[in-house]
């Protein structure tokens, strides 16, 4: 192969890059977004992005070895039952692996520091008049009660715009309390109480499916929400039956 | 692969040459094998220990030693209040268990670490005088004071308090966090005390009949390896059991 | 080997793995009971409503277990387990509860939800909730069809507390406990249900054995 | 380049040899099913006079009379035996024991010769395999549409712990089985395993497990999940109590395989095989090995835990008795995630090899190669957690296991710049080995971005416990390790039995599986992204499409699969012959005589240069 070949069929190793590179950037810009259920909070707003913003990165990475393996394939490729002469006896090639570790390690350092900077806003919390909601698992049913007013049910009510604070706990096994549209999840253990907390901001109904597998009917054990208007939050809690 | 051919039969001399292995070949790869498995040894105990700790760790309100139930009398005691005669039995009371023998614990130790102190004697005598009588009478002394301790050991476990916990109309036996990581411990020392008895009795039979002897000790040297290592695992674990044992 | 006869090999390979395979999936599939659905028999007299009449037992010799009791005799059971009920109707259910009883682990339970004026009706006497710590089993139906629709519907069965001597198939019993309720269903979906007293014997949360088994304290209710 | 080495010379077949000669996988059956017997008969007598049904503590008796009477039955417990009463093997005794002069029958014993052990290791690996995917069939045909319909939830639980449990067990087995045992030793030049009995006993130990996992279906409810969650492995029935016995004894056989597979690389190799001469794939044994050695022995202890939860009512996993079930997860995750690089490590290590030997150039940037695996290796003991980042465990250990879990895709990125580095302006010869491998190319760097995503704390808060996770290591599992296994076998199979895999089948296999591995999965990480949970038996209607179309893509790799069964089968006696070097490589394996003789060299070999010599001056021979 003449150098000026080389260079020629480079640009389309180039070329097969670009395309590709631009086709997982759009799958990673418009697939997920699609697929993924309504966002109603904050930190699903937060997922969804991290979900774009890492499928883009990872694209052109991914391009690459496709493109790579694609070129190999077309120029390389010896076909039939005789073994092809000896390649070209290349053991190293201090430059491609430098240049390599360095790319592969930057891009995980950039991923790092998104990774841990979106934790730390998934994490904080405002701080301010967080309304508390004690979730109960037991197999193979949710109920939700909230602190101070005696009412408690199998459905969830929250009001918008207001920070949730989530005290999970199970009566049996371990649960994983999970609000499919707001981006939170965390495991409903026997005997200890853990916490996450959300802020709504999208009216509406959304899902709570279980997502630690929990024996038999772990498939069943399903139920929705509702975000509301303060207003009317207000006005089901004072609706609801007392409970001692 | 490039092979050198030239110098192959240089190397070695006749055809059958490199079937037989010189034995320091064979003793020195046994050896490297003993050490691997007690480097697995050693994760496995530290797995155990993580666990004991671990326990003790979450434990800090009072649930390490203590539980809510009844002790004091056998399962049938219960069992015929509940089933039989149909009543209820008396509300649960906290009931603590308190650290178990620290004495018992560390006479097994000390008699395993003395078994193994008796291996390692008999072994050096061995090499140095090339008496195989006296080796196997040590030998013999090794593995009845490691029965000895596999005695005391099951003793021990037989010793952990059960407590008995009903809810509704089911009665169970439970353990405490404690004496649930005490079992898990003690089980594992008892479990490598049956497989030195194993080995210590191979060691006295194979010695009587001639098989190791003056010249082929290398069996007992790694037999000796092992031996020691559950020595040091047995003083850990009772290191860590009895200092770490506070009923808070 | 050539290409015709590879590509038989080939054929050959999917047809008789496919057909193993299937058998293998039929032999699995009529070794998992599936029970025989007890229909909501129609009310003469009111038009979309139907009704339901169940037991629970203490025991596994009056169910659907068999006659020995099937190869738990000594585990609580439903009478039935698969129930069909109509689309838009009115379920009237009836249940005896012949079963003792303790205490709730989770006092959510101990209200009626989810039935026709949030009540059933226990021995005659109309309630919205029971003593937490008298309860049999609870009837406790839940599951979402897709759309987000939902229904559910939590009725605790008190123990029962009667000493006059009833046989039924070959358990005896004493009377039962009778608890009357009604629910609306809406289209077609299959829920779940299930029993939410702890009330199987294993150490975590007493859900083992029975309550984790199929076909003893859960089923489903189809409808359609 | 062969012509040299000679058939060892026969020596005379001993005679008669009692019992001990008679013993086989029957005798071993028989054994095992006399002591389960006597073991449910005094379980039964002492601890359980009057239940009806097994209790657990019977259970677990069955289960331990099942392998001790396995053992003897097959002639495992011989050797110790025989150590106590202080007798030696002697040369006829150890020639008898690896097969000499005992033709096929050798096969169905207790035999040393690790090239038997290889070929016994390439069956169990298709048993495993083929057991793990009805059952993978099963869970797809439940869920082609909504509702239980195939089977019923407590049945489908069942089937997706036991499926879950097969597959990790084939795959841990499948290349470093096979190939570890096969051509290892020979890559070495070595005349067998360090410890040949050992090496029987771990072949045997594994097949003793795999028989209790495959009981535990019929046996009882299992409704925990292969991770053996706690508390609710608690609730399981006595199903239980066969799964955490099989795990049990399966440690045993990794743990034995591993010392072994070290030993024999660290000191069985020829004179003039340094460490740096050393096949790529030996590398990726020792590794995975060594890695294994760490793991096991977690998986041992916290499954014999769950069984004295079980059994001896203790309360390691009970809340409200003082224990945790986070413990569970660590205990499990310390081993489970090394666990996954021991699946993955000898696969690469092979695809490595087949790299260079089909594109007829030495391995890229060796010393990278070896450093990516061990860096790997080291990394994947530092990472548990992140399988717990939504249980609530240590909120604050979050960033700190992030930070470990994606410094991984450094090392992994390595393996790219190998295998294309390798390929590299090579001349690739397009055969069966190496379509497979590209194959293992285009599926793995999905795995490797997903991973990503899930790597990541919030992002993972969205898309743990979901189908997205499932579709992440089933591209793992299916798409980057069984192509690496299926390329291996195609690699080496003309060495074991003298004869090519089809290449037509095993294209065709190829093409079936690579579509329906995309068809699957991909769709799978739709259902995930939609929101659908993993483990569930049934699912609400907007997961109906997704599902479907996994459903059909599941039914089109099993089609593939079948193919490539149908190739090993016609392949192994009819297919076509390719003498002892097919690929023309120059690693040793490929310079004795195909099927290698008893203890495999005539002469040791004294090596001068590494095998990966093409294109270079000194090429010899």
């Amino acid at each position: 192969m003449t150098t000026s070949n080389n260079k020629k069929s480079y640009r389309g190793l180039f070329l097969t890059w670009a395309i590709l590179t631009i086709a997982g950037a759009l799958v990673g810009i418009f697939g997920p977004s699609r697929l993924m259920p309504r966002s109603m909070s904050d930190n699903m707003h937060l997922t969804i992005l991290t979900m774009v913003v890492f499928t883009v990165a990872a694209a052109p990475v991914a391009a690459g070895v496709y493109a790579s393996a694609l070129y190999a394939l077309r120029h390389w490729a010896h076909k039939g039952s005789e073994v092809p002469p000896s390649g070209p006896a290349v053991r190293e090639n201090a430059m491609f692996v430098t240049t390599w570790l360095i790319v592969s390690t930057l891009l995980t350092v950039f991923l790092l520091i998104w990774g841990l900077g979106a934790l730390a806003v998934d994490n904080s919390s405002t701080g301010k008049n967080p309304l508390v909601v004690d979730v109960t698992g037991q197999q193979w049913v949710w109920s939700f009660s909230y602190p101070g007013t005696h009412v408690s049910s199998p459905q969830l009510y929250l009001p918008d715009n207001r920070e949730v604070e989530f005290r999970v706990t199970s009566k049996d096994v371990t649960h994983g309390f999970w609000i499919v549209n707001m981006g939170i999840q965390v495991d409903a253990n026997v005997g200890v109480i853990t916490t996450i907390h959300t802020t709504p901001d999208k009216l509406g109904l959304f899902n709570i499916r279980c997502e630690q597998f929990c024996g038999l009917n772990h498939a069943f054990m399903v139920t929705v929400g509702h975000v509301l208007t303060p207003s009317q939050f207000a006005s089901w809690l004072s609706s609801q039956p007392q409970q001692a | 692969m490039s092979i050198d051919t030239e110098s192959e039969h240089a190397a070695h001399g006749g055809h059958d040459d490199g079937h037989h292995e010189p034995p320091e070949v064979v003793d020195g790869r046994q050896k490297m094998g003993v050490w691997l498995f007690i480097g697995g040894d050693m994760i496995g105990l530290s797995a155990i220990l993580f666990t004991f700790l671990y326990l003790r760790g979450v434990n800090t309100d009072g649930h390490w030693m203590s539980m809510w139930g009844y002790t004091g009398h056998p399962y049938s005691y219960y069992y015929n209040i509940l089933d039989v005669k149909g009543g209820s039995i008396p509300n649960a009371t906290l009931i603590k268990v308190g650290p178990l023998s620290a004495g018992l614990n560390w006479f097994v130790t000390v008699l395993t670490v003395l078994s193994a102190g008796i291996i390692w004697m008999a072994e050096r005598g061995l090499r140095a005088t090339k008496n195989v009588k006296s080796y196997t009478t040590m030998a013999g002394i090794a593995t009845a004071v490691t029965i000895l301790s596999i005695v005391y050991g099951i003793i021990q476990l037989q010793h952990i308090p059960q407590i008995f916990t009903a809810h509704n109309d089911s009665l169970t036996m439970a353990y405490t966090a404690y004496d649930s990581a005490m079992m898990a411990v003690d089980g594992s020392v008892v479990i490598h005390l049956f497989i030195l008895a194993f080995l210590g009795l191979g060691l006295t039979i194979r010695s009587a009949r001639g098989v190791i002897n003056g010249t082929k000790w290398y069996q007992a040297r790694l037999v000796r390896l092992f031996w020691v290592w559950v020595a040091i695992s047995s003083v850990i674990a009772s290191l860590v059991t009895t200092t770490v044992n506070t009923i808070h | 080997m050539n290409r015709s006869k590879s590509l038989g090999v080939a054929l050959a390979s999917v047809l008789l793995g496919g057909g193993a395979l299937a058998l293998a999936g039929f032999a699995l599939s009529s070794a998992s009971p599936h029970q025989a659905a007890l229909n909501c028999i129609p009310s003469q007299t009111a038009a979309h409503t139907c009704s339901l009449s169940l037991s629970t037992f203490p025991d596994s010799m009056a169910g659907e277990q068999g006659n020995n009791g099937g190869v738990h005799p000594d585990w609580v059971s439903y009478s039935n387990d698969n129930l069909a009920v109509p689309a838009n109707t009115t379920v009237d259910v009836t249940i005896n509860q012949y079963d003792s009883g303790g205490s709730l682990n989770n006092t959510f339970f101990d209200r009626v939800m989810g039935t026709v004026g949030g009540v059933a009706i226990i021995d005659g006497k109309t309630v919205s909730s029971v003593d937490p710590t008298n309860v049999g089993h609870t009837f406790t139906l839940r599951g979402i069809p897709g759309s987000g629709k939902t229904l559910f519907v939590s009725v605790p069965l008190p123990a029962d507390s009667n000493t006059k001597p009833v046989n039924i198939g070959q358990g005896q019993y004493t009377k039962p406990v009778v608890v009357q309720f009604s629910f609306k269903t809406g289209s077609k979906a299959v829920y779940e249900w299930n029993c939410e007293f702890p009330c199987g014997s294993t150490r975590e949360g007493q859900f083992g054995e029975a309550m984790s088994a199929y076909g003893y304290m859960s089923g489903t209710l189809t409808v359609n | 380049m062969t012509t040299t080495l000679e058939h060892t010379k026969t020596a005379s077949i001993p005679q008669g040899g009692g019992l001990a000669r008679r013993q086989n996988f029957l005798t071993g059956l028989i054994g095992g099913a006399i002591f389960a017997w006597l073991f449910w008969f005094l379980a039964h007598h002492f601890l359980d006079a009057t239940s009806r049904t097994w209790s657990d503590e019977v259970a677990a008796s069955v289960t331990l009379g099942w392998i001790i009477g396995f053992w003897l039955g097959i002639g495992a417990l011989n050797a110790p035996g025989r150590w106590l009463i202080g007798k030696n093997n002697t040369r006829a005794d150890d020639l008898y024991l690896a097969g000499q002069g005992q033709g096929k029958s050798r096969y169905w014993k207790f035999t040393t010769d690790h090239k038997v052990v290889g070929v016994q290791y390439i069956i169990m690996t298709m048993v495993l395999l083929g057991s793990g995917g009805i059952l993978a069939m099963a869970i797809r045909t439940e869920l082609i549409v909504p509702g239980n319909h195939f089977v019923n939830q407590q049945v489908y639980n069942g089937f997706i712990a036991v499926h879950g449990m097969l597959m990790i067990l084939a795959l841990i087995v499948a290349v470093a089985g096979p190939w570890g045992n096969f051509v290892m030793p020979i890559m070495c030049g070595a005349r067998d395993m360090a410890f040949p009995r050992l090496n029987a006993l771990s072949l045997w130990t594994l097949v003793g497990a795999a028989a209790l996992l495959l009981t535990t279906l019929a046996v009882g409810s299992l409704t925990m999940g292969w991770v053996v969650l706690e508390p609710i492995a608690n609730q399981a029935g006595v199903g239980m109590d066969f799964f955490a016995m099989a795990i049990i004894v399966f440690t045993v056989s990794t743990t034995v395989a591993g010392v072994n597979t070290i030993c024999t690389v660290l000191t069985m190799r020829t004179k003039g095989m340094t460490l740096s001469r050393l096949p790529i794939f030996v590398w990726g044994a020792i590794i995975a090995a060594a890695l294994g050695l760490y793991a096991f022995p977690y998986f041992s202890l916290v499954e014999a835990m769950t069984l004295m939860d079980r059994t001896f009512s203790t309360s390691f996993f009970v809340a409200n008795a003082g224990g945790e079930g986070w413990l569970q997860a660590n205990l499990f995750w310390l081993m489970g995630h090394p666990e996954v690089y021991v699946i993955l490590l000898p696969a690469v290590a092979a695809l490595f090899e087949i790299a260079a030997v089909m594109s007829r150039k030495p391995v890229f940037s060796y010393r990278t190669a070896v450093a990516g695996m061990t860096g790997l290796a080291g990394l994947s003991i530092l990472v548990w957690a992140h399988h717990m980042f939504t249980t609530g465990w240590a909120p604050t250990l979050g960033g700190p296991f992030m930070l470990t879990t994606e410094l991984i895709s450094i090392p992994t990125g390595l393996f790219f710049l190998v295998l294309i580095g390798t390929l590299w302006r090579g001349n690739i010869w397009m055969k069966l080995p190496t379509v497979w491998m590209f194959g293992f190319i285009a599926n793995f760097i999905i795995a490797g971005v997903t991973g990503i995503y899930l790597s990541d704390i919030p992002l993972d808060d969205q898309l743990h416990g979901t189908m997205f996770v499932t579709a992440h290591f089933h591209y793992v599992f299916v798409g980057s390790v069984l192509f690496g296994a299926v390329a291996a076998l195609a690699f080496w199979f003309p060495k074991v039995t003298g004869r090519y895999l089809n290449e037509f089948l095993g294209r065709i296999s190829f093409w079936l599986v690579f579509i329906g591995v995309q068809v699957t999965f991909l769709a799978m990480f739709a259902s995930g992204l939609k929101g659908m949970p993993r483990r569930y038996s049934s699912y609400a209607l907007i997961f109906e499409h997704t599902n479907f179309i996994t459903t059909i893509g599941a039914y089109i790799i099993m089609a593939g699969m079948l193919v490539l069964l149908g190739a090993v089968i016609t392949s192994w006696n009819k297919g076509e012959p390719s003498g002892p070097n097919p690929w023309h490589a120059n690693s040793l394996e490929w310079l004795v005589p195909t099927p290698p003789p008893l203890e495999n060299f005539d002469v040791l070999p004294v090596i001068t240069e590494d095998p990966y010599n093409y294109g270079e001056e000194l090429v010899r021979s």
